[in-house]
């Protein structure tokens, strides 16, 4: 017999997977459907702004503001997302030079710079595993039936939420947002309306990194981040945008949301398939579907 | 001896009439030129021919053999094939190999790996003796994207005459090629087809040209044959004329 | 008209024979000198033969294969099954074995994934190699899991090797593995310049035209795909019995990602680009494994020859060698 | 408690000569087997006096660095401890470094350190993967080994059944879930309950089926096995989870009394980090047969109080006590002197391993007179017993398990200590390890699920309901 409470958890625990893929993904699909380069490296992005959380933002607001719960929620995400924006910057040159060339060039590159990535890492903050958990503990739990549910979760999934807002707003309502859709249409076609490619593919990178450092700032105070992750994250991250269709905006949401009802679907009835499924559901979806499921929308 | 028939075909694009109800046929050995302003669906009706797509309704007959649901391949290896309208060639071979690509295919070699290609000296002398037919004997062993826009163009035909093809259809052979070369490539073409006498459809744009060289000249507008007859004939047309004025030269 | 099939540096034939023989040359030098290197040249040998199948399905097909290491373990747990479970350890039969085992997985896989291109081909490789990866790992009662299949020596013509010291074991395996990667490069090279060989790479540049002279794609394409499979078992069966063990490792998408690494290096354009970049790879990634941050030093330089010599390193040896022979010519 | 009266009776013999921080070499009764007991020679040859060559393998990247970097610690304080009073026989150690991989790796550098390198001696691998596949290549090259770790059963039950060269210092990986899962029972008293439920989450790996076989068939044989109920069992791969909340969902759904894991690294930190957020401790007791063991600073840093804290039935700095064990003082002091941090299991492994190396030369020495060959070398440390900062750790001279060394398990509780700013072990449960490995000499076959001697041995010699130790 299933409880109502673990009957919520449940759920709950699907919101919150989804939210933390899709910050992932959502960068992902944006640079491919903008720029067609598959961002090996993307996944880099969202542990750096892990990394940054751990050895260098939340350090920053206690040692200013002390141990508060609210500064720690906002601030430190802020950080990584700005240091990521910078790593960003930094990469960029490489991106124009792979826009337009073979997928092979693109694997490479953002393959070469993932594997340097980590090694920054290692450098910078070490070997072992980082956390940063203040804001997490602070949060508390709330109770629901027998059960706890920790309150920084639910943060995570309403920062999820105002980000999709704003993302929706900033492309469908901006200028750059109507330029970055268009380009993902046709760039050639934009660039001879007159439009700054160049201008709209840096502010794609950099709003990709933008997310990627927030959502890796947001989920670190729940976890930790240590070497390797970003090679872990990636294969998880094309299952996520394979399902939801690639360079997809909608298709994010919906292959985040799948990959997490599946993970709990498979966890509570045979664990032992949980990674095997999540890879075949992908195989059957491109096959029957490769469009994805998120209906082959670019938007 | 009629080679193709094709019987009311009809192909809509949503609410553009494509083809609309074409009727028409082809005796061996004929060459057909066909015209007619953008949209006319010249284009249309040779994908329709070729299986690139499929007629909404009516019947393709070729050699007294009903082929409206065949696929191309089907198609190519009963004789029927085609050029594009923008150069369609394999950018990363010479021409030469351009050619035994082609012959290969006709052939049905394209199974056979375990001899290297120097052993099939058959299909080796027939591609020089296609070089030769279109004269690019000397540019052979060049990359296909390193050669004139005109000769590319040729290749492309070349590619098509390499199946060994009994009705040819090609769009605007001559479309993209600067001016002074367009006669030079036609005259090749045209030697080509009366040479090996095979069936030919070819749309084109140019009416110097299609005055020059055309025989039977087909008109299309709005998916359907307005006119059918020898170059003088259309020549005189001033129905024809305005049509082909408001399509083209407007 | 033959002289027209005449080949430019590195597609020929004798290019590639003459660096393999070099190879088999200097290696009991460099053996001797520092067997590490040495080493280092036995899995280059043994790699080239994964990137020459990688390459016919990306340089010469056009499809590029982000699963490989799906083959690789393939070969290598079917050497390891035939020694743990049939007590089999003959080199010539775990090879033969890993050829039928990499030909049935790559039809009944290939009937599905030939129909993709580009990204979507390369991520349904990565997916569906990880899910032999995981297969593995789970059914670790069959494959041992992570503690993987250990091996015995291997025997060869029936001999067996247990009892000689490891310098000769090894150029016994360096040996024979440069012998069947020798017979596998003219094989390959035939295949790619046979009928089907340029059919395939008809289809890489110009699929519509190719099916509308009469080429069947899905077709061509299936067998280029075993094919470059069953040369992936190859090496997954050569690499199980040079470290005597197979473990999930070399099914797991990393491996996949060294063939794509490797052949670009060496360049895919150019039939000698494998054997080229077999050897480099293993030179740089042991150079920068004498390192501690040996990824940063492995990125860079994928990096770094990416774009400074886009072509791979076959292409800039190709220029060099044809400057050469172009300037002797006029001097001449 | 037999393990530690052993451990006391030593201490009563261990004379005031014992130099605080030197590891000191006893030579057990067996430790001249094997030569032909000459008097030792009146006249020693001179030692060469160039230095000998260390090949130290570690993880330096990926979530194996939270290991490979402490065991590369230990190994480089043990050398340069010996170097500082004069090296081995007046011989100094230089080392070289090379990193830990997937097994292929792993192997190509391992043979260039012997082939290029030319290492005198080789100490290095943490993981069960690489274990098995350096093992037959240290054979083939004869190149002395100290496997620091990978401590797969497997190595030496079927890999290396009879291995000359490679030796490996922590304690065999059966032990590590059998022990953790006895000192779970005495320290929860879990005998005393009418039916245990038992949730399993453990790595998907060799180690995490190793751990989770041998833990549930303690658990089963000592509780009796009708007492024993599997709620619930998950094996997430190895480092390649970050969101742990659907497991910590279904385990509390599963509603166990205890929840047995071997989870490690960063593993154990997301899952006790986020577990804490779900109340997951307050439902149930955590039984973890290695989250203490390496890197504690890091790993356990506020790791709930009262749980089983497993160091992977090896050592955790605070055993023995300093102040009735010396070496483990000095030990301690000199590594956070160095390192700035306490050792842990990996540290003390390699840190013996250079020792042991150093004891059997020096015997050799003085039984040969002249700088031994390592064939003699080998027959010294084939049952030797040797005191490290652990305890008194003993290589076996005979099957099964010939090479493996044994030391006696430690299990405890685990309590946040402000002294060191993270959660340390309480409350020390010995295992003697005699009790709970299969002893040298016993014929059986391994369990063909489990893959070890130890599972069947369990299953055939043990009384159920009846604690052995």
């Amino acid at each position: 017999m299933i409880e109502l409470g673990e009957v919520v958890v449940r759920i709950y625990n699907i919101f919150f997977g989804t939210s933390v893929l899709f910050l992932i993904a959502v960068g992902l699909n944006l640079i491919y459907g903008v720029m067609r380069i598959v961002n090996l490296t993307h996944p880099a992005f969202f542990t750096l702004g892990c990394y940054t959380v751990a050895g260098l933002g939340v350090g920053i607001v206690i040692s200013l503001l002390g141990t508060s719960l609210t500064p720690l929620l906002i601030i430190p995400p802020l950080i990584a997302a700005l240091i990521v924006v910078i790593a960003s910057l930094i990469v960029f040159p490489l991106f124009i030079y792979m826009s337009g060339k073979g997928d092979e060039v693109q694997l490479l590159v953002t393959y070469g710079l993932l594997l340097i990535f980590e090694d920054v890492f290692r450098l910078i903050w070490g070997v072992e595993p980082l956390r940063a958990s203040q804001a997490y503990e602070m949060a508390g739990s709330l109770i629901v039936g027998e059960y706890l549910i920790p309150v920084y979760n639910i943060y995570v999934i309403l920062s999820a939420l105002i980000l999709v807002l704003l993302l929706w707003l900033l492309l469908f309502k901006t200028k750059i947002g109507i330029l970055i859709r268009a380009s993902s249409m046709d760039i050639e076609m934009t660039a001879a309306l007159g439009a700054d490619v160049k201008k709209v593919l840096l502010v794609t990178v950099l709003l990709a990194g933008f997310l990627a450092g927030l959502g890796g700032g947001l989920y670190l105070p729940s976890a930790s981040v240590m070497l390797g992750m970003s090679v872990e994250l990636l294969v998880l991250a094309f299952v996520v945008v394979v399902i939801g269709g690639l360079g997809s905006f909608l298709g994010s949401f919906v292959g985040s949301f799948i990959v997490s009802v599946l993970r709990t679907i498979t966890l509570m009835l045979f664990p032992e398939l949980e990674l095997a499924l999540i890879y075949i559901v992908a195989i059957l979806i491109l096959t029957f579907k490769p469009e994805g499921l998120g209906g082959g929308r670019k938007w | 001896m009629e080679i193709l028939k094709l019987v009311n075909l009809k192909k809509y694009f949503g609410g553009v009439r494509a083809l609309d109800g074409i009727s028409t046929t082809l005796h061996e050995g004929e060459v057909v030129t066909i015209i007619g302003p953008n949209g006319a669906g010249k284009t249309t009706l040779i994908n329709t021919i070729s299986g690139y797509v499929f007629p909404d309704s009516g019947r393709i007959i070729y050699m007294n053999e009903d082929i409206t649901k065949s696929t191309p391949i089907e198609r190519v290896n009963k004789g029927i094939v085609r050029s594009f309208q923008l150069v369609n060639t394999f950018d990363k071979l010479t021409v030469y190999e351009n050619i035994l690509v082609s012959l290969i295919s006709s052939r049905k070699y394209q199974n056979k790996m375990t001899k290297t290609l120097d052993s099939y000296t058959d299909i080796l002398e027939e591609a020089e003796s296609i070089l030769k037919l279109f004269e690019l004997g000397d540019k052979a062993d060049n990359l296909i994207t390193s050669i004139s826009y005109g000769d590319r163009k040729l290749v492309d035909v070349a590619i098509s005459f390499a199946l060994n093809p009994k009705l040819i259809m090609l769009d605007e052979p001559t479309s993209g090629v600067a001016t002074k070369d367009k006669d030079d490539i036609m005259k090749k073409i045209l030697e080509a087809i009366m040479k090996t006498g095979v069936t030919a459809m070819i749309i084109e744009h140019d009416m110097d040209i299609v005055f020059r060289y055309g025989k039977r000249v087909m008109v299309m507008h709005q998916g359907k044959i307005i006119a059918d007859g020898g170059v003088e004939e259309i020549r005189k047309d001033e129905e024809i004329k305005k049509i082909l004025l408001g399509g083209v030269y407007a | 008209m033959v002289e027209r099939l005449k080949k430019a540096f590195g597609d020929d034939l004798r290019s590639n024979f003459i660096l393999l023989a070099i190879i088999a040359v200097i290696y009991p030098a460099i053996y001797a000198i520092s067997p590490g290197w040495g080493i280092v040249l036995g899995h280059g040998i043994t790699w080239i033969i994964a990137l020459l199948g990688f390459n016919l399905l990306f340089g010469y097909t056009g499809l590029l294969s982000f699963g490989h290491a799906l083959f690789l373990g393939i070969g290598a747990y079917t050497a390891g099954f035939m020694y743990k479970y049939l007590g089999i350890n003959s080199i010539e039969l775990h090879i033969l074995g890993s050829i039928l085992s990499s030909a049935v997985v790559a039809l009944a896989i290939g009937l599905v994934v030939v129909r993709y291109t580009r990204i979507f081909f390369a991520i349904f490789m990565l997916a569906i190699a990880q899910v032999f990866w995981s297969l593995y790992y789970k059914f670790y009662w069959i494959t041992g899991g992570t503690d993987g299949i250990k091996m015995a020596r291997f025997s060869i013509l029936g001999i067996s090797l247990e009892h000689l010291d490891f310098t000769t074991y090894h150029h016994i395996y360096f040996y024979f593995t440069t012998f069947l990667t020798t017979i596998l490069i003219y094989l390959m090279w035939r295949i790619v310049n046979s009928p089907f060989g340029l059919t395939l790479k008809a289809i890489r540049d110009n699929e519509v035209r190719a099916k509308f002279i009469g080429i069947d794609i899905y077709k061509m394409r299936l067998y280029a795909f075993i094919i470059s499979a069953i040369y992936a078992g190859i090496t997954g069966a050569l690499v199980a019995n040079h470290h005597r063990l197979v473990t999930p490792d070399i099914a797991y998408w990393t491996t996949s990602g060294k063939v794509v690494f490797a052949t670009l290096l060496g360049g895919t354009r150019i039939f000698i680009g494998p054997l080229i970049g077999s050897f480099i790879f293993h030179v740089i990634e042991s150079f920068a494994m004498r390192f501690i941050y040996w990824q940063l030093i492995m990125g860079a330089f994928i990096i770094a020859i990416v774009i400074l010599m886009p072509g791979g390193i076959a292409q800039i040896l190709r220029t060099f060698v044809e400057s050469i022979r172009h300037s002797g010519r006029i001097g001449g | 408690m037999s393990g530690k009266t052993g451990r006391r009776d030593f201490l009563k013999g261990l004379v005031g000569g014992l130099v605080a921080g030197a590891v000191v070499g006893v030579a057990g009764t067996e430790l001249y087997r094997g030569i032909a007991a000459p008097p030792p020679p009146a006249v020693k040859e001179p030692v060469p006096t160039t230095p000998i060559k260390a090949g130290i393998q570690a993880y330096l990247t990926g979530g194996g660095a939270i290991w490979g970097k402490p065991m590369m610690q230990g190994a480089v304080l043990a050398i340069e401890e010996i170097n500082e009073r004069g090296g081995i026989l007046g011989r100094k150690i230089e080392y070289v470094v090379k990193p830990e991989t997937s097994p292929e790796e792993t192997v190509r550098e391992y043979r260039t350190l012997v082939l290029d390198e030319k290492i005198d001696f080789y100490v290095g691998l943490i993981s069960s993967s690489n274990t098995p596949a350096v093992g037959p290549v240290a054979e083939e090259l004869q190149k002395l080994s100290f496997f620091v770790d990978g401590c797969t059963d497997f190595l030496f039950e079927s890999v290396v059944p009879d291995p000359r060269f490679c030796f490996r210092i922590t304690n065999i990986q059966s032990a590590d879930g059998i022990s953790a899962a006895l000192g779970a029972i005495k320290l929860l008293n879990l005998m005393e309950k009418d039916k245990v439920r038992i949730a399993h989450i453990h790595p998907d790996y060799a180690y995490g089926r190793n751990a989770h076989a041998h833990m549930q068939i303690t658990f089963e044989k000592v509780l009796g096995k009708d007492r024993v109920e599997v709620v619930y069992e998950a094996f997430p791969g190895l480092f390649k989870v970050t969101d742990f909340t659907p497991y910590i969902t279904e385990i509390i759904a599963s509603k166990p009394d205890i929840l047995a894991s071997s989870l490690w690294g960063a593993d154990v930190v997301n899952f006790y980090k986020q577990a804490l957020g779900y109340g997951l401790f307050d439902k149930m007791k955590f039984v973890s047969c290695i989250a203490h063991a390496a890197s504690p600073a890091e790993a356990v840093k506020d790791f709930p109080d009262g749980h089983i804290a497993g160091v992977h039935a090896n050592y955790f700095f605070l055993y023995p006590e300093w102040d009735k064990y010396p070496i483990n003082k000095a030990f301690v002091e000199n590594y956070y002197k160095r390192w700035g941090t306490y050792p842990d299991s990996p540290a003390e492994g390699a840190y013996v391993a250079v020792y042991m190396y150093k004891t059997a030369v020096e015997k050799a020495y003085e039984v040969l007179g002249k700088w031994p060959e390592v064939d003699d070398i080998i027959k010294m440390l084939e049952g030797m017993t040797i005191y490290g900062p652990a305890g008194p750790i003993h290589i076996r001279a005979r099957k099964p398990n010939k090479h493996q060394c044994y030391k006696d398990g430690i299990v405890g509780l685990s309590k946040y200590d402000p002294r060191y700013g993270f959660s340390v072990l309480t409350n020390p449960v010995v295992i003697p390890i005699s009790r709970i490995t299969v002893p040298e000499g016993w014929e059986g076959t391994p369990d063909p699920k489990a893959g070890t001697l130890a599972y069947s041995w369990i299953r055939e010699t043990w009384k159920e309901g009846v604690l052995p130790v």
